[in-house]
């Protein structure tokens, strides 16, 4: 688990400050590591490789038991979560997505479901993150790529579905062998398509 | 053989069914709930009124063609080489298969990739193969595709019609014409651009949607999490607060015109200070308004910023083109209990970039926050409607109520009156009662001109 | 227009429907594979019949709710607030909307999610927001949930009935009355607690299980695989051996009743011995069995291990609500071909915990062991009887046998014989032929009381 | 209620109503989208004439079984244990389980499942346990399993049909006989052996199976990846290249049959030089040629190495049977908008291994490179017919063309016409036409012989 | 593969003996595992992990092969399979499950099975366990947990399904390197929804 | 990644030469490869295991992102792709398969999707291949064997579909590090019932 998760730095509900993170260079960074999830680069070391992958197991299973407030604790504090409406992603500042989300926004997500009215999560999405076919990359000292295989299968209101993704992280190291996300880019298999209550955190 | 109630006993011996579907004050359940209700409105309503089937920036230049639905027919909306647009069946004139398997593209023309058929943007027959075998047809228009064949562009809005009766879509618009011009000219001429269409797919009859847009009863309460969220995390007094308390006091309030359309106006309250300063924040927010501020000064900032935030009205031209905010909603019936929504984000040609990327944000904020607590809400009442022996939709709000104005071009209500409602099921209730029949044979006659 | 066979096309010209398809000796397939009759079935039998809803120890305290269907409704089974149980249709009386999303819970209200309208656990309106803009409506029961009219609690079996000239629930349960007090009373007044409702979903026309509830003639071969594995690991004359051979000659019995009740008695062969020493070990069964006799003595642990295998009777009480074993089963159909069967799990208050710990156990063997097979079957038999052309479902088995014997409260036969399914038919067939209306308009006339 | 367009209008008043939707040059698309058609097709055409089942290679030996559908019956195809052949409903006499639950095997009796009844693989019962409770039914033969009345082999293919009257199985096939033996008799006595038979499931009515299969037009267009990467990497000249240009003016043609049978040759173009010269190659070609050559001679192998490839017809034989390359096809009807088609490999005993295995690997290439993209073409079509506006099929391709040759056993017509089509729904119209009644009770009376 | 495993321990059909090792301290026990599923401890060294992987492979290959003889293997002696009728797991004593059974009742599903007459299994539903999120850490010497998305996809009857579950499993330390199953628990998506056919062993 | 795959070997559209290596020897070996899917052997070291997962998830990446010319450098020259059309694979000389593909023809397939006119492939089936349950063996010193769950999940026209299968590749050493695959075959859990549109790559 990472150690930086553990100490928990937000509480939801306080005003939060603005967020001055979110500009053109953001967007510029965005679109190029969007284009560049179709190579992996030399894998990381084992030792590496474990570590990154017990963040990301860990991940999914904060998620999958409703434990958004801990899910956002893995996040850096400028962190993005990206579901492009496209199957190639667009610049964001020309076309609409799903959900780009910088950190105000995400907590703003999960605080609208801690009142206890978000319809559409009454009941909650059930879901099941599944990650297959990692693979984890080193970009400069202090930087990893991970793409991901991300299986959702969710269940709610008597339907199950399942929701194939590539599923994109860029983590930044927090301390030696301490990481956390800084993105989260769920690339849907039908991302242009219709969707149906996707209301829940991908 | 299933008759389960009185009234729908009744319903099967009564001479006027759709006076007795469609009372001022209620609507039977089975106008969301019966599939062959729901046939018949592919025909008689999204056969005979002014469909809206695109934008003309989706298909901005000649060869752009994007496909749809229309009423349920497979389309496709072109812009031929002379830069006209149709509305074309994806039915190939030869054995009926789809000529076109795109989403969207460009192209000089449809090969069908059956038998190669072909036909350019205009459906017209551009060349079928060994054609001497089909001496016997006697027209040269046999080959080509059918279309609906009246299509209009009003003022970037594609609608096309089967009905060769129909008004000329201005006299249709009737008095929402002045309410959709104004969503149009919020920005001095500056042109509207489509910039992505999420579509959403949802469990309910399609009704749900239109009903929904004139329902200003609502908000309080479906959307309760998000102004409870936001008062929580933002303080009182942001965007949408206006609908607590006895929002029948407020400034706002719907207007109903003919033809079944109407709107819902916010602007009162949500214009009155700064909509922009109201505004649950967006990602970026801070760092593009410093930015306009320090390039355009102020008070120019501040104009502009204003244009970043939805526009504060809900229209309904019937029967499927809503504007919400700054989107433009298609409502696109697939089933009696299954629709897609398509929701086209917008940009605004000639404003600057930052103001186009605060937009793009604004317009994810409203479909994740609040939609979605919609959307349940019609699938719930989907499920409720399916119990037989509660037979009635309520639509009696401000039933007669004396607050109603009748102004010149329309009638002025409550913001929480059903008169919205009640408007659009008049005009459903006048369509479905006449007999339609749609007849395109013409086009496969005579000589392509 | 596809009319297959010479039977069928007689049964579109006859006059007597009900009276072709529902024959002394056999029923017509289109019985179970018909979808116009399954949607008339649920107006005919399940709104006209008493229906089986649920227990009261799944709602034991004041403001407890369940949702459940009720021949397909869906509904709310609560406790008011003054313990009184009420069936509630799920859906809101202002636009549909189910106001009730939740599977179970506790609440002193339900607050519809789109507008707010609020509602007891009566079914009473608490509230309608803004409701000056209804003062058209007469009635303040106008805004009340619509209900089940009559509800009973049989001895904390709860049913409801929407046929408002239903008998009395005990003059209903007629006959069947004495063996299902013979079930409840099996514990010296320990009451029954329902401990988890495990529902299983099968492809196949509901009344196959209630066909298969009076069926002694199916188990020494749909359950070979389980009387084979339990001689090979655990000897002869183990739990359900005495359906070997001819079972006609054995001790068990079945016996039928009006109104389409029956039960079929194990109990002669089953409890002839000890049910407990036939049974098929449970996990802990040696460590609890050491323990009981520890604690209570060889004699009152042999007495109160009795109590931890199944009641040994098969009981139908018509439609939709049997008891097998220990367990409460509610037959829930969802289409023609689509049934949902609740296992309803039973504890007993007052029992040593070591009993309700291996009750739960044994609860678990037949589902997993027996009834899978049986289901395996309904299905096949779904897909059979899909075949036009073979019309008929057999149910002559000892038809008019001089073994029949005529007692004072029913008929008793042969464990094997199909007087079962012709006592369910003949029940099935009057209802099917009546006309039934149901009107609970009154609900919303009037005051609330 | 839905009626859209004048034509369907006029339908519904006319009487002839398949004098209307099959016309001469042209089909109406309720033929391939209307489930009501469909479930009469299933009874009048699948009910009357002689259906195809499968190979007698599939059942070589006594005992052999295999399940299928037959117009949409589950059905077993058996060989009894003395090697006749009978096609029983799988569907016990009983209450009507499906008794064979296996897709293939071997067996002496089918025991149903749920009861225990059996059944030899001649249908007739072989033990009902206890059946003395059944003394009641007169006949013996009441415990049979029914099965198609008439069933017969031609020449290894099986055939069955419910009609009785339905004329001897080689005066049925009239003119397709003489193709159909040439077919069969390509090996100089070598028998044809299923070797496989994988099945595709495909989202289109199953005439747009066989209509393709009299399609001379559509190869060029429709197999266009095929040919060009073929001519790209293989040169000019390959297998299938003589579809190119007008196809009209080459060797091939088509022969159309009374009782809707027909067939394409292709021969005249394929065997003019040597077929396998021209074949795209298979995995393993020049190893196994090699190999041939080395064997037999030069000479030996050339004449070997024609049979690796396909037959150079496309036969149809009304209304499932289509023979296509090497391989037999079974199409299997599922629902109006749902068809299986199962492409059953052959080898041939007596042939060396070598070419077996060639053409295991030839049967394997046109399905992957070819077939795929008519499937993709038939659902196309299945789609654009949705479209109610737009009414007609063409069918009229060299329409009363001066081409068409008369001969003595059919008429012989250019490659490219629709005659195919044309008498395929002759006799569809026909059959459709009828009134049809399907009486298997007999089965069911007297003793079993 | 476990060395333990491959040394075959039960003939099915022989008598079985008394089964005593199911009283309150092992509900206990359960409950107090099942509770902890949702945090995992330090993960196990690469090599021990590989190790388990390579048994929770095994064990899905036996299943997936229909050999459930040699999956029984896997477990030891004392083993507990159980599936939760809920989707928080009750105390099963007083609450029933879809299945909890010991390895007597273990042995007579596969008996069943192998009479020929299981017609819930005649066709055999087939099976493709599929395992992710693999976290494993250790709770004292000898006790391995371990926590997966375990996704079943399933065909049978010309139906597909797939069944999204938390596969736990806790294993018992055998010899140096050698470990076996004591609890398999699988904890459906829909764990309180009506379930179709699930005869065969999930 | 692989070192050889990067070296391009081959550009669609040459004229191929003749392909001799599918032989009896080649069919019995791959009878006898199918029959050994149901044991895994011991377990190549961790760094092994590494580079092989890296080689399998290039595979699903490129076939993912329809980079069929390149996926085909991931095979050794007398490569064979098999996808039998029986639960239990027979003799591919005797019984008709989904696919048995040498390189010839595999690159026939890819060549037909580029021609631009292949409408089983317009628009293409979008997919994700995911790796489950990775077994990986050596067979003497040159030769890996590599089980898998492959779990493929596909979009195409509005219809989403998953496509349970065991993945099972047979690796040869290029170098000393550096693998590429012979055999690539895929078991479809309902490989004997009727299938859709399977045209593009499994
Ligand atoms: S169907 Fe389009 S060309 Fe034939
Ligand atoms: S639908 Fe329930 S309050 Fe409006
Ligand atoms: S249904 Fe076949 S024996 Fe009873
Ligand atoms: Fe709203
Ligand atoms: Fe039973
Ligand atoms: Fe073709």
């Amino acid at each position: 688990m990472s150690a930086s998760a553990s100490k928990k730095r937000h509480l939801l509900g306080e005003h939060p400050g603005p967020s001055t993170y979110v500009d053109d260079a953001l967007y510029d960074r965005l679109l190029k590591i969007s284009a560049q999830w179709s190579e992996a680069g030399l894998a990381v070391p084992a030792s590496q490789a474990a570590t990154v992958t017990a963040l990301l197991n860990q991940e999914c299973r904060l998620l999958d038991g409703g434990r958004f407030e801990e899910w956002l604790n893995l996040f850096v504090e400028h962190c993005i979560y990206w579901i492009p409406s496209d199957v190639v992603p667009q610049d964001p500042r020309r076309e609409i997505t799903w959900e780009l989300q910088d950190r105000r926004r995400l907590e703003d997500r999960v605080a609208r479901i801690r009142t206890g009215h978000a319809f559409s999560q009454i009941p909650p999405t059930r879901t099941r993150h599944c990650l297959s076919n990692i693979e984890i990359w080193a970009v400069g000292a202090d930087e990893l790529r991970v793409r991901t295989n991300l299986t959702i299968h969710t269940y709610r209101k008597g339907k199950q579905q399942t929701l194939p993704c590539m599923g994109g992280y860029v983590l930044q190291r927090q301390a030696e062998d301490d990481w956390l996300i800084e993105l989260k880019q769920i690339n849907l298999i039908d991302a242009d398509q219709a969707q149906g209550n996707i209301s829940f955190f991908l | 053989m299933s008759v389960t109630t009185l009234a729908e006993h009744k319903r099967n011996d009564i001479a006027d069914k759709w006076g007795f579907v469609v009372h001022p004050s209620r609507i039977h359940r089975s106008v969301y709930t019966d599939g062959d209700i729901f046939k018949r409105e592919m025909v008689n309503i999204f056969g005979s009124a002014w469909v809206f089937v695109g934008h003309e920036s989706e298909i901005p230049n000649a060869n752009d063609f994007i496909t749809r639905r229309f009423g349920g027919r497979p389309v496709i909306l072109t812009r031929d080489s002379t830069g006209e647009i149709h509305v074309l069946f994806n039915r190939c004139a030869h054995k009926g298969a789809k000529v076109c398997r795109a989403d969207r593209g460009s192209t000089k023309m449809f090969v069908c990739p059956y038998h190669a058929w072909s036909y350019n943007l205009s459906g017209r027959s551009v060349s079928v193969p060994l054609r001497d075998a089909y001496r016997h047809h006697r027209s040269s228009r046999r080959y080509n595709l059918l279309q609906v064949p009246r299509v209009t562009s009003y003022r970037g809005f594609i609608f096309g019609t089967l009905n060769s009766e129909a008004p000329e879509i201005e006299a249709y618009l009737a008095g929402v014409r002045s309410p959709f011009d104004d969503w149009i000219d919020r920005y001095d001429g500056g042109a509207i651009v489509v910039t992505g269409t999420p579509r959403y797919r949802i469990a309910a009859n399609w009704k749900f949607v239109t009903d929904n847009q004139g329902d200003g009863y609502h908000p309080a309460y479906s959307h309760l999490s998000l102004l409870s969220m936001t008062s929580q995390r933002y303080g009182a007094d942001r965007d949408m607060s206006y609908f607590g308390g006895n929002v029948d006091e407020s400034r706002m309030f719907v207007k109903c015109f003919d033809n079944g359309h109407f709107y819902v106006d916010q602007r009162p309250e949500m214009f009155a200070d700064s909509a922009w300063a109201a505004q649950r924040p967006q990602p970026g927010r801070e760092h593009y308004e410093a930015e306009l501020q320090s390039r355009y000064g102020e008070q120019e900032a501040k104009r502009l910023l204003e244009l970043a935030v939805g526009a504060g009205m809900n229209l309904n031209i019937f029967p499927n083109l809503l504007l919400i905010g700054n989107q433009i909603q298609l409502v696109d019936p697939i089933a009696v209990d299954k629709t897609d929504v398509w929701w086209f984000a917008t940009s605004v040609a000639d404003l600057p970039d930052e103001i186009n990327t605060l937009r793009m944000r604004t317009q994810e904020d409203f479909p994740m926050f609040g939609e979605v607590d919609d959307v349940e809400n019609f699938e719930a009442c989907q499920e409720g409607l399916g119990i037989k022996e509660d037979e009635w939709v309520d639509c009696s709000r401000h039933l007669n109520s004396p607050t109603e104005v009748q102004e010149q071009d329309g009638i002025r209500a409550l913001v929480t009156s059903d008169l919205t409602m009640r408007t659009f099921y008049r005009e459903w209730q006048r369509l479905m009662r006449s007999e339609v029949r749609i007849d395109l044979s013409n086009q496969r006659q005579g000589k392509n001109g």
